[in-house]
């Protein structure tokens, strides 16, 4: 069974060393929990790459896409000709073009949004409450007590306020 | 502490498999109404069988329907035509006593109508038979009912009986058959 | 799957039990209502669901008398077009004939004899039996015929030919009444008048529209409703645009532009009366200029030596030079042709006026020739002009009436209670005779002060016969037929006349049971006519073919060697016009005109045709009066301002329309609103100019001159808001209706295009 | 794969402009404005044969008139030489229709017969339509109309009584088109001749202003009108390719 | 309350914040029942009421006529979707140029442009003949295998609008999730399901923050061509037509900016309004209306250039139907509207070029409300004159809105106000985090906050 270690911070700042000197100290699936975006956690703990602008590339490109085949194959489809213009018209065709070509994008960013930042979150995870208010929070899983008491020591150096103990979650 | 939303889901699924199992019903519901319960075949004034007499006694459609050939619509025979020959035939059926006793008040009789087409549709009887189209192709078979059930010619060409026409099974056959003007809106709605 | 309690279980089933049921009873709501099929107990012959049968017969709303054929589906009347085959109507028809159906359909029709209780204000009718009201009518007719006191019945209809005038006629005769009164609002008695007095025919010319390349229009529009507007319009037609390289001119000359004057090339305002001096005017040049040379030139230039271009520009406010120009192209464009009547025909000198047009015409010898004017032969069946009433015939009768001589009055179709102006005191006429017999259809403001309404058919339940006058230079008639089963619980008016007869026991004399008998009684002696194919075919196959082709006619024609009685050379002049009220305290006169829709009011229960926007102002639903735009400025009104129209008889209020060509001491109201019955798309709309028409009467025929009363304008102050259905009248240079100079027309010289018409003095 | 290849194939044949020439038939009017008298039995023979309503006097006040045809005047100069012209007014079957392309659910569009049609059923009321048309011939349902019994036994059955919340237009009285196509079949005609239908205007005009026919027999009445010297077609400057020409007026 | 207008400067701490905002939510005064409930009732009232009888009897309820086809619904529409342009443009806009000031408001404004565009796609349905059908405009496959007709610009508004009200709702949606999740540790019963539900399990990790960044910002790019393409599109339902004096190519720079203009009076009017019934006195400061006074008078000015514009464009052109469509707008039966719009619109704006006035806060609500009382009016406008004075002078007609319409207009705001005080119960009308994120960081030493951003 692991547990996570968790210390609250009353300042980014004391957070972010904390997470480091947790790092250098060989725990890994390291996170901060912060009410705010804090700037610098890349530095600690490594670059961050989303997946995201792929998604949204490629929504927009099958969105485009689908967005004309929806003009002009329904427009083929039972050709109904109108002011004299042709079937396939492109001009208001590709108005058409462009508005799925967002809309397909939009949606694919949330999806690529959920996927990558693996919400919702269907197990359970460990959560500070008070790190939605003022705390910052870093949490490091545990293998064992040993692990914890390591853990604990280097947190209360960096001058958490508080370090807890929570169950393991199930990721 | 640990978090996740299964808690909150839990509390939603009672609520939850209630609008499920609601929306399952009215669609079963509605399904089994539209399959089960046999097509718009209503009762008539008189029980007049069309199995008896175009199929039993194969007596062409188009003589009663005889307006069919030349008219927009196919026509509903007059009580006298009826008559002309129930003065000799079955005289002593109690349906016919019933139609006699119409024909005796001079009163027509209020056949229910079943293949409706709604007011803005334009169907041309005449063009259809002229044009070879077996009166079964679009009622179904007429001559194995004994009361007239709505049927309709499916997407694959064969008749399907309790399924009211559709725009789109018009449309279907008009293509399959390339009629001329066959998919102008004009050439049915008017 | 996770735990579920009974309780939660429970609750399910029952849920999803109840949401089945709701889908299923959705999909049951779901399905189409109804329908039947009601078939016929015996098939028809003449008619198959879905298809449409054609009927031939004769339209009655106006004395035109087209052909008519009436498109019936299963059994109901569903359109009326004119008769191809018919030679008047030639397979057009105006709008008031096509809202016939709308008369047939008229939810106000009369479904039932009535009978009227109480007496005033709390007059009502109650419904009655065919028995009952015949027996009342019939035991009262009976009686004074055996008292020999028969004379004492006055029967006043509409203006019927035919059969059924001959049958009245017959019935008047078997009481020994001479009480006949047809009567027409719009009749054109003095047309009448003049060619008796000029031509001594005593039925119309036939006036070849078709063929002629000039037309002189005093007054008359023919478009409209002077005499046979659908013939009228397809002669202008054909004269436009129907020959190779010509082109037909018209000219009309009115103080008010009306649907003939915007359709004319050249329409000219001369004062109000004065039209026969103008055209007196015309003729004084013609002869003056030699362009006459008959042997009686000399009587004419004495008869004509008054009417100097420069008097007659003086008297009418025409120019001089346009005078000139008129005359020489009247002589040079020939075939050429002058017609006059409407309100030219409605002053004090309405004969003399419509004389002095036909003295156009007989100058530069226009008569009995192609495009000009040619005599009708008699028609084939009954003529009956004798009966015509008059003005001054109705109000004899309503004298009678006063002084009791009158005991029982038969009124078919006509309304004089509407049509006669309010100083004739026709309605407390009718209050004084014991009883009054209305065989209207309608509830109009005459049928409401009868006793006894015995309900006629309309015409297109009805079975009667036409023969049109004016004819089309040969022998016309036509067949009407029944083309629907009747409606309502109506008689046909020939069969309520032939019940009548016989119940005041003559029906030895008038032995027919319907109407239809009678038609075929008569149309005999038409047949026997005919060539000997078709008395080989015998009567039947005639009627059939008769009936079937809407419209009989015969190769004849009328008199074609005319010679001017020259008695009448001497008699020739027109007086200038007397209007009743003075200039000072009446400035306008007012210019009242048939309704180109309702006609004299008959068309105004049709909505059709109060939805019908009058074709010259947009107008519907509704009374206004035209004023002259700068006439309007100076009194500082515009449109929808409402005024006070102020005769010495009678005063109206109405809207205000501006109205850009019309003189400007004239104001114009069309005739045919106001009505205070006649249903429910008639009643209380509009005011009804003829109220304050003041009795000036044209003294040959007797008639009333409609044109002749003097009104003023006064502004109330209010407005309303003048329901129409144009927007702003004018083209702002968006050159939407185009004009070009001409093509393959004959276009007069540019120097006489170029005059202007010049000031007018008021 | 036969969803693609039926794509391509429209898409090949669908790009260009231009589809006149495959008309069946191209109904066309041409209007003799120095025939027309302005006696609107044009108006009334509409009225009468397509079923419109009757809107009552304050639906016109508040400008909703009902009228397939209307016939539009044109006052020209000031009294004594003022001058009104007539001019009929009705649906000009553009071949580049403006009302056309508007529809979002395509309930008017143009059929092979050169036609600008209108689906009253499939009409969603967007009266984008009435809007676009520069003509402003197309006329609105309001509400449902109704007639007063037993006018309604007039009404014809070749044509749908519109509801509320439909636009309407003249259609060249496409039922008259229909049975005279019909007629012309069992005829074992392949074509309609010219005389074989005239839309109920044309059929009342008393003096023959109006003329109907299919311009692409080149021996029809309509076709030897419509190129008369005098052709000009109303507001021909916005490029609607209209059917309806009009013969202009003679000023002589 | 006067704080200099800096943000560095809150003398606020994140548990002030959290307490006010949260407070907002789940403390419910009889006042806010009240509002409810006569908003609800309005809505009710003046905008359900006389809808339902208009389907009843007919599109006929309305003022409409022969050449006045569209009418009031259609403005109102064009306003609504208007007023949408607010919020989630700015929002978009300020997010990409990282404007600090944006953050205490967009959130309202975001809600804002959901329920404009919730109000406008009613108005669809009440404007249209057979909203009954209404589906037909929509692409799915159906048996009568027909589709819509994509040449149609009303099909661009479908589709646009489709999309813009999806894409707003994810933005507000997206953007809310922390605060949803801080919202969730605060309540319980059915408002902690709720928020559980909505915060999707958010427990602001480095990593969720990292993604919800980038999400925001790609949302925030696709928007902005969207936002502006909408508006263009709504304008090409008129400018596709060959109407005189609707006919023009500056129609669709003209919508957007009058677009642009109206919504952010309108964030103007909202903010007001927030800011004193919610007690955000300290999140919405002089420093917010300022800057959008500044903005607005950009926006007025642009404005009133494109209007000048087309009038010189119509006068210059000469014919006949241009001109007398420019005649009728300015001197016609609804000329006193026209110079109404241009007072409120062109010449009451001008007011903002003071310091002073941008940062009274009555003052701005009354212009806010005039320029869109002005807007609407600009919208009435561009539709009854251009049809009441078409090509056939004949045809020519007055539009006059019915009593049912103006209830029907007066009714929306209603319903607008009802969703968005229904949005103030659920949603943190302030966005938590991000004011969070403007205010000094906790500093090392606990006891003394200093001032200035973390590095």
């Amino acid at each position: 069974m692991t547990s996570n270690v968790v210390g609250l911070f009353h300042d980014p700042e004391s957070a972010l060393t904390a997470a480091g000197q947790l790092k250098g100290a060989g725990f890994e699936s390291l996170e901060i929990m912060s009410p705010v975006p804090i700037h610098g956690v890349e530095e600690v703990l490594g670059k961050k790459k989303s997946v995201i602008k792929n998604f949204t590339f490629m929504g927009a490109l099958i969105g485009g896409i689908s967005g004309f085949a929806l003009a002009a194959g329904t427009a083929i489809a039972w050709p109904h000709p109108v002011g004299g213009r042709p079937i396939i018209t492109m001009p208001p065709f590709l108005i058409i073009t462009y508005e799925l070509t967002i809309l397909f994008g939009i949606l694919a960013t949330v999806l690529g949004f959920f996927i990558s930042s693996r919400l919702p979150a269907f197990r359970n995870r460990v959560y500070v409450p008070e790190s939605a208010v003022d705390k910052f929070v870093v949490t490091a899983p545990c293998d064992d007590a040993e692990h914890f008491k390591r853990a604990e020591a280097i947190l209360n150096d960096a001058g958490a306020e508080q370090v807890r103990e929570i169950g393991g979650s199930d990721l | 502490m640990n978090i996740s939303i299964v808690p909150a889901l839990k509390v939603l699924r009672p609520a939850a498999m209630l609008v499920i199992v609601v929306l399952v019903g009215l669609v079963l519901g509605y399904w089994a109404n539209a399959t089960f319960v046999p097509g718009y075949s209503p009762e008539q004034p008189i029980a007049f069988s069309h199995k008896i007499h175009a199929g039993d006694n194969e007596i062409p459609c188009l003589y009663c329907h005889t307006q069919a050939r030349r008219s927009p619509s196919a026509g509903v025979p007059a009580v006298s035509k009826c008559v002309g020959c129930h003065l000799e035939v079955a005289t002593e059926k109690p349906q016919i006593r019933l139609l006699m006793s119409y024909w005796e008040n001079r009163e027509p009789i209020p056949w229910i109508k079943v293949h409706d087409l709604p007011d803005f549709v334009h169907f041309t009887h005449k063009r259809h038979v002229l044009a070879n189209i077996e009166c079964q192709t679009c009622h179904g078979p007429v001559e194995t009912m004994d009361r007239i059930t709505v049927s309709s010619r499916a997407v694959n060409g064969s008749a399907q009986v309790g399924k009211p026409w559709k725009m789109g099974l018009c449309l279907n056959c008009h293509r399959e058959n390339e009629v001329v003007n066959g998919t102008d809106c004009w050439t049915c709605h008017k | 799957m996770p735990n579920i309690d009974r309780r939660e279980f429970l609750k399910l089933v029952g849920a999803g039990g109840v949401s089945v049921g709701a889908g299923f009873m959705l999909r049951e709501a779901n399905k189409d209502p109804r329908e039947y099929l009601i078939p016929h107990v015996l098939a028809p012959e003449d008619s198959s669901s879905g298809l449409s049968t054609w009927y031939n017969s004769v339209c009655s709303m106006c004395p035109a008398g087209c052909g008519i054929s009436v498109r019936t589906y299963e059994g109901r009347a569903k359109k009326i077009e004119g008769n191809p085959s018919h030679p008047v109507s030639q397979g057009r028809l105006c709008s008031l004939g096509q809202a016939g159906l709308q008369a047939l359909y008229n939810p106000d029709r009369l479904t039932a004899p009535m009978r009227r209780t109480g007496a005033g204000d709390s007059a009502s009718f109650e419904e009655i039996t065919w028995e009952q009201g015949l027996k009342q009518v019939g035991d009262r007719l009976d009686l004074l015929r055996a008292a020999r006191r028969g004379n004492r019945v006055a029967f006043l209809t509409e203006g019927v030919r035919g059969h059924l005038a001959q049958l009245f006629e017959s019935f008047m005769r078997q009481l020994g009444s001479p009480r006949l009164l047809h009567y027409d609002f719009d009749h054109p008695h003095t047309l009448y008048a003049a060619n008796q007095q000029f031509f001594g025919e005593n039925h119309l010319p036939y006036y070849d529209l078709q063929n002629t390349r000039l037309l002189l229009s005093f007054g008359a529009d023919y478009l409209n409703n002077w005499i046979s507007p659908v013939h009228h319009s397809l002669g202008f037609g054909e004269s436009r645009h129907g020959r190779p390289d010509i082109r037909g001119r018209f000219v009309q000359i009115e103080p008010r532009m009306s649907m003939s004057g915007a359709a004319a090339d050249e329409w000219i305002a001369a004062k109000p009366g004065t039209e026969g001096i103008l055209a007196l005017g015309l003729a004084h040049h013609i002869v003056a200029e030699g362009n006459y040379s008959g042997a009686d030139r000399g009587a004419w230039v004495t008869a004509l030596a008054d009417y100097t271009p420069a008097a007659v520009a003086e008297q009418t406010g025409v120019p001089p030079t346009t005078i000139t120009r008129l005359a020489d192209s009247f002589v040079d464009t020939a075939p050429s042709l002058a017609i006059g009547g409407g309100a030219a025909g409605n002053h004090s000198n309405g004969v003399d006026t419509l004389v002095a047009v036909n003295v156009l015409n007989y100058l530069v010898g226009n008569i009995g020739q192609e495009g000009g004017l040619v005599f009708n032969p008699a028609p084939a069946g009954p003529a009956l002009q004798q009966h015509r009433a008059t003005y001054s015939t109705m109000l004899e009768l309503a004298e009678a009436a006063r002084q009791g001589e009158i005991d029982v009055l038969i009124i078919n179709g006509t309304n004089p209670v509407f049509t006669l102006p309010p100083t004739a005191e026709f309605a407390q006429a009718l209050a004084q005779i014991p009883l009054v017999v209305s065989l209207s259809s309608f509830l109009d403001e005459t049928a409401a002060l009868a006793d006894v309404i015995l309900p006629s058919h309309t015409y297109l339940e009805s079975w009667g016969d036409d023969f049109p006058e004016p004819g089309v230079g040969f022998s016309v008639g036509a067949v009407s037929q029944p083309v629907v089963s009747p409606l309502y619980n109506t008689r046909g008016t020939g069969d309520i006349i032939l019940d009548l007869a016989r119940r005041m026991g003559s029906a030895e004399v008038m032995p027919w049971n319907s109407m239809e008998e009678f038609l075929k009684y008569g149309w005999r002696r038409i047949y026997q006519r005919g060539d000997p194919e078709t008395l080989a075919q015998g009567f039947d196959a005639f009627w059939t073919s008769v009936l079937k082709a809407g419209a009989w006619g015969e190769t004849s024609s009328g008199n074609t060697a005319f010679t001017l009685n020259p008695d009448v050379i001497a008699g020739i002049g027109v007086a200038p016009p007397e209007f009743s009220g003075s200039e000072e305290d009446y400035p306008f006169i007012l210019h009242p005109y048939l309704s180109p829709n309702l006609h004299d009011g008959r068309g105004a229960n049709l909505p059709w045709m109060q939805e019908l926007p009058d074709p010259m102002t947009s107008v519907v639903y509704g009374s206004w009066v035209e004023i002259n735009p700068e006439t309007a400025e100076q009194m500082g009104l515009t449109e929808g301002d409402l005024v006070d129209i102020q005769s010495p008889h009678g005063q109206l209020q109405v809207p205000v329309y501006i109205y850009p060509a019309i003189m400007p001491n004239v104001v114009a109201m069309p005739i045919g609103q106001g009505h205070r019955e006649y249903g429910r798309y008639a009643k209380d709309r509009g005011v009804n100019p003829i109220e304050i028409l003041s009795p000036q009467i044209e003294p040959i025929t007797g008639n009333l001159a409609t044109s002749a009363t003097r009104v003023s304008v006064t502004a109330t102050g209010k407005r309303v808001k003048l329901v129409k259905t144009g927007g702003t009248s004018r083209d702002l240079g968006r050159d939407i209706v185009q004009t070009t100079g001409g093509l393959g027309v004959e276009v007069t010289s540019a120097a006489d295009n170029s005059i202007p018409i010049t000031e007018v003095t008021t | 794969m036969s969803l693609f290849s039926r794509f391509m194939d429209g898409w090949r044949k669908y790009r260009k402009p231009g589809y006149y020439d495959e008309f069946d038939y191209h109904w066309t009017m041409t209007i003799d404005l120095d025939k027309c008298t302005g006696c609107e039995a044009c108006v009334t023979a509409c009225q009468a044969e397509n079923n419109i309503p009757i809107v009552g006097e304050e639906e016109i006040a508040k400008g909703r008139e009902m009228q397939w045809i209307r016939v539009e005047r044109y006052w020209e100069g000031e009294y004594p030489n003022a001058k009104l012209s007539f001019i009929p007014m009705m649906c000009q079957h553009c071949d580049a229709a403006p009302c056309e392309t508007v529809c979002p659910v395509g309930a008017t569009y143009h059929n092979q017969d050169g036609l600008n049609t209108q689906i009253y059923n499939r009409c969603i009321g967007t009266r984008a339509c009435a809007v676009y048309c520069p003509y402003e011939v197309r006329y609105f349902n309001y509400y449902d109309h109704e007639w007063d019994s037993p006018l309604e036994q007039q009404l014809n059955p070749e044509v749908t009584v519109r509801g509320k919340g439909v636009m309407e237009k003249c259609t060249f009285c496409i039922q008259r088109i229909r049975e005279a196509k019909d007629v012309a079949k069992d005829d074992d005609r392949r074509r309609v001749q010219d005389g074989d239908v005239q839309p109920a205007c044309v059929q009342s005009c008393p003096s023959k202003a109006l003329v109907f026919g299919d311009r692409k027999d080149t021996e029809s009445q309509v076709y030897q009108s419509m190129n008369d010297p005098r052709n000009y077609r109303v507001l021909d400057e916005l490029n609607t390719d209209s059917s309806v020409f009009y013969l202009k007026k003679v000023d002589a | 309350m006067h704080r200099p207008m800096t943000t560095e400067t809150f003398k606020l701490g994140y548990n002030d914040i959290h307490d006010d905002v949260i407070r907002s939510i789940v403390k419910t005064g009889p006042k806010y029942y009240i509002a409810l409930a006569t908003a609800g009732g309005t809505t009710l009232l003046c905008f359900f009421f006389p809808w339902f009888y208009q389907l009843y009897y007919g599109i006929g309820a309305a003022g409409m006529n022969h050449p006045g086809v569209w009418g009031t619904y259609l403005a109102s529409f064009i306003f609504w979707i208007g007023l949408s342009h607010s919020g989630t443009l700015l929002s978009c806009v300020l997010h990409l140029t990282n404007s600090s000031w944006r953050k205490a408001m967009y959130r309202s404004a975001e809600a804002m442009t959901l329920f404009s565009l919730v109000v406008a796609a009613t108005y669809v349905m009440v404007h249209v003949g057979r909203p009954w059908f209404i589906h037909w405009a929509v692409p799915y496959p159906n048996q009568m295998e027909l589709w819509p007709n994509f040449r149609s610009p009303l099909m661009f508004d479908v589709m646009a609008i489709a999309t813009y009200i999806t894409g707003s709702t994810i933005f507000i949606y997206m953007g809310s999730i922390p605060d949803f999740a801080a919202v969730r540790d605060r309540t319980s019963g059915w408002r902690n399901t709720m928020y559980t539900l909505l915060s999707l399990g958010w427990r602001g990790t480095d990593k969720e923050w990292h993604r919800l960044h980038w999400a925001y910002t790609f949302l925030a790019v696709l928007i902005i061509p969207l936002a502006v393409s909408v508006h263009s599109i709504v304008s090409w339902d008129f400018a596709m037509s060959i109407v005189p004096s609707l006919h023009q190519t500056i129609f669709a720079p003209y919508f957007v900016v009058g677009a642009i203009y109206s919504g952010t009076a309108g964030i103007v009017t909202v903010m007001f309004v927030l800011r004193k019934s919610m007690g955000f006195e300290q999140y919405i400061t002089k420093l917010h209306f300022d800057n959008l006074g500044k903005l607005l008078l950009v926006l007025s000015l642009i404005w009133t250039y494109i209007n000048g514009v087309e009038l010189f464009t119509a006068w210059y052109s000469g014919t006949s139907e241009e001109y007398e469509a420019l005649n009728y707008k300015l001197f016609g039966y609804y000329s006193w509207l026209y110079w109404e719009m241009i007072i409120f619109c062109a010449v009451l704006p001008m007011l903002m070029f003071s310091t002073r006035f941008r940062t009274s806060f009555v003052p701005m609500l009354i212009l806010s409300i005039a320029i869109n009382i002005g807007m609407y009016t600009e919208r009435f406008l561009i539709i009854a004159t251009s049809l009441s004075r078409q090509y056939l002078p004949d045809a020519w007609g007055t539009y006059v809105p019915s009593p049912v319409e103006i209830s029907i207009m007066l009714g929306s705001f209603a319903l607008f106000t009802t969703l968005f005080l229904v949005f103030v119960k659920i949603f943190p009308s302030v966005s938590m985090y991000e004011v969070k994120e403007t205010m000094a960081t906790p500093k090392m030493e606990p006891a003394a906050p200093a001032a200035g951003s973390p590095a």
